[in-house]
């Protein structure tokens, strides 16, 4: 652990003035610009969240109209999605940590980042000056569906341009990650000396670059359906609706990893510098991404089994979908497996990377019986999708994004929380998401379908219980943020290298200068988790 | 015996994943908190690199992969007989449409409801009127997008007496959650007893009965009260605001404003309610008649 | 402060090899992006193959011949300009820079007939006449003005991106050793060409 | 960076040959179509087979692709294959259905 009491400038201290910080050049401040934006749309979207369990607490109407309802669920939808969830781990810990991984002062174009910042500034004010202009938000559903998409009133031009502009900033997110990783690496750090980080980066950002533009262009033809009044998806011009679908989701699936990737990342990077040993099977986690974000681009169909798709297609589609799995489980296998003899510390990260394995479990395990053909012919489109994908996405990528959080906390602003409160904010956390979702999975089986105002009175109790559980778990993330709040703002100060990580953004001080280094980065011998003072395996 | 003769091939592939899904979430939440244990920094102070094992990363590849090729198996055992219908299918048309499902008979007759026989097998050939719909069945684990444009359909034997629940399953606008209705299984005589029954309109409006069969009282009501379109009660003869090429302006509502309205729903949208959802009904110049006939008599 | 400290692999540094991966990386993207409209394309085509063929012969085959010769000697001209510039041939650079200019502005003049001629025939979408096509005809005609309209798009957008590069070249800003953006304004434009390449035998030669 | 960076200058007499090929086969292409109008779908699948010819060749010269290091062509593959199988999967479900 270097001490060094000599004075320095933090990057916060470099410039000052509003001004220094919407057009800084500095990853790191463009990271914190995402990072407050983030978690203010994340609140926006949650209440939304919330709303919906209060409305869904009895049958009938309790207090919106149906149509505000599906407002409501459209813009909780888009906006976890797009401004919350894919942006989130890439956008804000991909652009402060990347460098610092890589031993480097910046990514490979400063310009582009705080470019794509302000895109996706600019994507926010469409998605929610839906509020304020034409007839209100979407009330399609976040897979703005043809031909509805195209028929109804609300202004779903506007939150179609919002998709777009974000899925450009995305793009250019990911475009600059991968030059920054082929160029940028410190000298003598080969792609196998990398971090799993930065490789869950590099898989992600090409899912960005590749899938993203055929999402954009199916998008513009929603637009131009709207604006000329006839169009490509319209069936009254011999138009195909299934086409839409194929063309959403082949963006949208490669999407969901995009969200997942970088999560399981950051689990890579905190479960061994808790466990202080090296990760286990560093290749097979490295290359498991790799695969991940390939096959994830052949799987899109899962989402179309009812749609009328042809029999041989779904039969191809749902075997490419049982083979995404295996990847992932390679993961978690060796994460297990890291814990194996290893010397644990636990502490807060590790809690939320331990949690995400469980709920990712969960929410991996649900995607199994989605992708089986006949399962989901009962189950799409029911509660069990919802339950599904909060798993996958707020058990897993939300929690992986406080777990990342908590873990960086002390690099970022230098200072330490306080863990007491942590780990019971954590802890209710965990317990209220579970009652919250949980019921969700059931509701299913039963076969409630998803997007319902109203729903039969047989399936009261389950949504009760999801209630309830909703209830706990605002409760929890509000002390989860209001004790980060406060310790960025009066925490005891943090030493460096609060946790004996050995990744080279240990090696600099906290919060790093405005340079991130003062002196060359040296990567640690035999892999970047080999702990010196561990004992060798023989 | 099941509901339906999918019950069987969907639950068991359901059930199947689900089963290997809780060893695996039990089996790994247990070892990984007996790890948190076992090898905490007070009983394990000092760790050891273990770098990787070649032999344990292909077992847990290829133990995987079997079971999912299992799952896949079951999940594709369960879905085949979905794709085909026997060919001495019963053949019925059912009809989605915002938000109300209509069920057609091959002898003219329709319904709201689905009556089937029992044991018998049934092709449902799925029309839509405007927007994605899908006909999903709990019971019979059943479900089929209704595309428009498309002919799509579903087949199925229902094998148990009584009645369940049909339900919209594709969001499909405002009223999608009720979009609701029911398939009854009933005995095969009394199925063609009740197939005979005609349906007797002698004495109804004309007006009235286009109107049901068009499903104009899914968005209207003839009380007053605001569904999605504006109530019928008094509309002839209302004064009211509409918006045409985005400049507002006031109309007293008259026949041929209303078959104007009919004839291009989108030409016009009344002041305060969703424009776009109007359909435009294939109605020829007589029906429109009886129907504004009829409508200038709800008061 | 005073820290005199640098990196050697610096994000603020000059690289040139950096700036030509990204721009690889963002033609990847505007491959997609067309990629997703040769999608719907290929899938309308062949639920309606006789419909395509019967509005393809509302095209002009020579104006589109004439288009197609445009762009690829544009696409040499400039690849030509970056062989000058290499060789420090400045007014060259710029002289070949400026004729691919021109054949892009004949591409438009060109396309702007064309377009003005289904114009004035009502062929463009939600116009009187479109909407007594047959079906597949419309889904043809509207396929045809967006996948050309998106292009003629990407048109404008390189020739503007090639007068920076003439910018440069004059205020000194892109010289014979640092013309990464020289080569990336000609990597663009190559694949303007690329995607014409496609597009031309896709809507004008189905016969 | 401070690598030596191996510059490759392609000759002018490269872009025009390279510019001659692609205009005879733009020639090629519009023959075959408008003269051969019987074959049909034969000239369909000739027009798009000389497209990619052509493609190839504004790739390979005019875009430096010979020149570029082997990561470059693998990237290139690699988008070019997945386009190819979004085109297979879509295709394989309207054939089939
Ligand atoms: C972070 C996002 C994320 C992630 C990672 C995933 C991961 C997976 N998803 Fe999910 N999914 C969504 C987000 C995500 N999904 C969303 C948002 C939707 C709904 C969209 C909408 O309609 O609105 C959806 C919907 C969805 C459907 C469509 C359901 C329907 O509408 O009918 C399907 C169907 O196959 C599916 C499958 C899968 C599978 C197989 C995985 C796999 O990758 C999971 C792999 C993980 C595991 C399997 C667990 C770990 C493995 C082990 C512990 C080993 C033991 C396991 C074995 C024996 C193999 N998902
Ligand atoms: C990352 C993604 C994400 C996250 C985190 C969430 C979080 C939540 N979601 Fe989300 N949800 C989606 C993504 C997400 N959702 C998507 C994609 C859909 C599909 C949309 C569609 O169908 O189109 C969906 C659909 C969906 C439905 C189904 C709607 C329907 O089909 O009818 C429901 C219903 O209960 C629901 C509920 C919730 C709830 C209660 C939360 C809660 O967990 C939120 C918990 C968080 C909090 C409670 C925050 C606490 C803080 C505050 C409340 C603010 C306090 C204020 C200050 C301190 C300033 N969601
Ligand atoms: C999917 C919902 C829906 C259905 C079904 C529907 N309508 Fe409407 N209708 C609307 C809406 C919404 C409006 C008001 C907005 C507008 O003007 O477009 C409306 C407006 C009208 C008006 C104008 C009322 C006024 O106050 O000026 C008439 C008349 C009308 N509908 C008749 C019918 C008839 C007759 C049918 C059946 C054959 C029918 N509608 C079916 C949704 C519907
Ligand atoms: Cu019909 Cu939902
Ligand atoms: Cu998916």
């Amino acid at each position: 652990m270097t001490v060094d009491t000599l004075p320095y400038t933090t990057f916060y201290k470099a410039k000052k003035g509003i001004i220094s910080w919407l057009f800084t050049l500095d990853h790191k401040r463009v990271a914190l610009l995402y990072l407050y934006s983030i978690i203010t749309f994340f609140l926006v979207g949650a209440s939304l969240g919330i709303l919906m369990r209060l409305e869904l607490f009895h049958p009938g109407k309790d207090i919106v109209e149906p149509h505000t309802y599906n407002q409501i669920f459209t813009l909780h939808g888009v906006i976890m999605i797009f401004l919350f969830i894919i942006p989130s781990i890439p956008a804000v810990f991909g652009n402060f940590f990347l460098p610092l991984l890589l031993g480097t002062d910046d990514v490979a174009f400063p310009r582009l980042n705080l470019f794509s910042f302000w895109l996706y500034a600019i994507g926010a004010l469409f998605a929610l000056g839906t509020l304020v202009f034409g007839d209100g938000p979407a009330d399609t559903g976040w897979t703005f569906y043809a031909p509805y998409s195209v028929r109804t009133g609300t202004n779903v031009t506007m939150s179609v341009v919002a998709a777009f502009v974000l899925g450009f900033s995305s793009i250019l997110t990911g475009l600059n990650f991968i030059v920054t990783i082929h160029r940028l690496r410190t000298p003598g750090m080969g792609f196998n000396q990398m971090p799993l980080f930065a490789w869950s980066l590099y898989a992600t950002s090409w899912i960005q670059l590749l899938a993203t533009p055929v999402i954009g262009i199916t998008l513009l033809m929603i637009v131009a359906e709207r604006v000329f009044g006839v169009g490509l998806f319209d069936p009254s011009i011999g138009g195909d609706p299934v086409l839409y679908q194929h063309m959403f989701w082949i963006y949208s699936h490669p999407a969901v990893y995009i969200m997942a990737l970088p999560a399981m990342g950051i689990v890579s990077e905190i479960i061994p510098t808790f466990a202080q040993r090296t990760i286990f099977g560093y290749k097979a986690i490295a290359y498991s991404s790799m695969a991940i974000a390939f096959i994830g681009y052949f799987v899109w169909g899962h989402h179309m089994f009812t749609s009328g798709m042809s029999g041989p297609a779904a039969y191809i589609f749902s075997i490419l979908t049982f083979l995404v799995a295996i990847p992932t489980s390679i993961k978690v296998f060796n994460w297990i497996a890291t814990l194996y003899k290893g010397s644990i510390n636990i502490d807060t990260p590790l809690l939320f990377a331990l949690a995400f394995i469980f709920n990712f479990l969960i929410g991996g395990l649900t995607g199994l019986v989605n992708g089986a053909l006949a399962a989901d012919i009962h189950l799409h489109d029911t509660y069990f999708v919802v339950g599904h994908l909060h798993y996958v996405m707020f058990g897993g990528t939300g929690f992986a994004f406080f777990g990342a959080l908590h873990y960086w906390f002390p690099k970022i602003w230098g200072k330490m929380y306080n863990k007491k409160v942590a780990n019971t904010a954590f802890a209710t956390l965990l317990i209220g998401f579970n009652i919250l979702y949980f019921p969700m999975i059931i509701l299913g089986i039963m076969g409630m379908p998803r997007r319902y105002y109203d729903y039969l009175p047989e399936f009261t109790f389950w949504n009760q219980v999801s209630t309830v559980g909703s209830w706990i778990t605002v409760s929890s993330l509000i002390v989860l943020i209001v004790n980060l709040f406060v310790a960025a703002r009066k925490g005891k100060k943090a030493p460096d290298n609060p946790w004996g990580g050995i990744t080279l953004e240990w090696q600099t001080k906290s919060p790093p200068p405005l340079e991130n280094f003062d002196k060359m980065p040296k990567i640690p011998e035999g892999g970047p988790y080999n702990y010196p003072n561990a004992k060798s395996s023989n | 015996m099941y509901a339906s003769n999918f019950v069987e091939g969907v639950d068991f592939s359901l059930y199947f994943i689900l089963a290997i899904s809780v060893f695996f979430l039990v089996g790994i939440t247990a070892v990984m908190i007996y790890f948190l244990f076992r090898y905490s920094k007070k009983r394990n102070p000092v760790a050891t690199n273990i770098e990787g094992s070649w032999t344990l990363e292909i077992i847990w590849t290829v133990v995987p992969t079997i079971l999912v090729l299992l799952m896949f198996w079951y999940g594709w055992v369960g879905y085949r007989p979905m794709l085909t219908a026997p060919d001495d299918a019963m053949e019925i048309q059912a009809v989605g449409q915002m938000w109300k499902w209509t069920f057609n008979y091959d002898n003219g007759k329709s319904s709201d409801t689905l009556v089937i026989p029992i044991d018998k097998p049934i092709k449902l050939n799925l029309v839509s009127k405007d927007v994605l719909h899908s006909l999903y069945i709990p019971a019979f684990r059943l479900k089929q997008d209704v595309v428009p444009g498309k002919d799509f359909s579903m087949w199925f034997i229902g094998q148990k007496l009584g009645r369940y629940d049909i339900l919209c399953a594709e969001y499909c606008g405002q009223l999608h959650s009720y979009m609701l209705s029911s398939v009854t299984v009933v005995e095969n005589d009394k199925f063609n007893t009740w197939l005979a029954e005609k349906q007797d309109n002698s004495n109804e409006h004309p007006g009235l009965t286009l109107m049901k069969k068009n499903a104009c009282f899914s968005c209207h009501t003839t009380d007053g009260s605001r569904l999605v379109g504006p109530s019928f009660k008094g509309v002839v003869g209302r004064s009211e605001t509409i918006i045409v090429d985005g400049k507002e302006k006031t109309i007293t509502v008259d026949a041929d404003f209303i078959k104007h309205k009919l004839q291009n729903p989108l030409s016009s949208n009344v002041k305060g309610f969703q424009s776009g959802l109007m359909p435009k009904l294939p109605l020829s110049d007589d029906e429109i008649s009886h129907i504004i006939d009829y409508v200038s008599t709800i008061k | 402060m005073d820290h005199t400290f640098h990196l050697p692999n610096s994000g603020h540094n000059f690289d040139a090899k950096a700036s030509k991966m990204g721009m690889w990386l963002f033609l990847y993207t505007e491959l997609l992006l067309f990629g997703g409209l040769f999608l719907v394309y290929m899938v309308y085509r062949e639920l309606n193959s006789e419909a395509f063929l019967l509005a393809s012969f509302k095209l002009n085959v020579w104006m589109g011949t004439f288009n197609t010769v445009l762009l690829i000697t544009s696409s040499m001209t400039i690849a030509m300009s970056i062989t000058a510039l290499q060789k420090g041939n400045k007014i060259l650079s710029i002289r070949l820079m400026w004729i691919t200019i021109l054949a892009a502005l004949g591409f438009l003049i060109v396309k702007y007939f064309e377009w003005g001629a289904k114009f004035e025939h009502g062929l463009f979408p939600g116009m009187e006449h479109y909407q007594q096509l047959p079906t597949g005809e419309r889904l043809y005609f509207y396929l045809y003005f967006f996948m050309t309209g998106l292009h003629g798009l990407h048109v404008i957008v390189g020739a503007v991106f090639i007068m920076f590069v003439i910018r440069g070249v004059k205020k000194g800003s892109v010289t014979p050793e640092r013309y990464s953006l020289s080569e990336n304004a000609g990597l663009y434009w190559h694949l303007v060409d690329l995607i014409w390449i496609y597009l031309f035998p896709l809507f004008y030669l189905i016969h | 960076m401070s690598e030596k960076e191996n510059i490759h200058i392609s000759s002018y007499k490269e872009h025009l040959s390279t510019w001659l090929a692609l205009i005879l086969l733009t020639f090629m292409t519009v023959f075959v179509s408008v003269f051969g109008a019987e074959l049909r779908t034969l000239s369909v699948a000739t027009a798009m087979i000389i497209a990619t010819v052509k493609a190839t060749a504004v790739g390979y010269y005019f875009m430096h692709l010979k020149y570029e290091p082997k990561i470059y062509k693998i990237m290139m593959a690699t988008v070019l294959g997945l386009f190819v199988f979004f085109m297979i999967m879509i295709t394989l479900d309207y054939i089939t259905r």
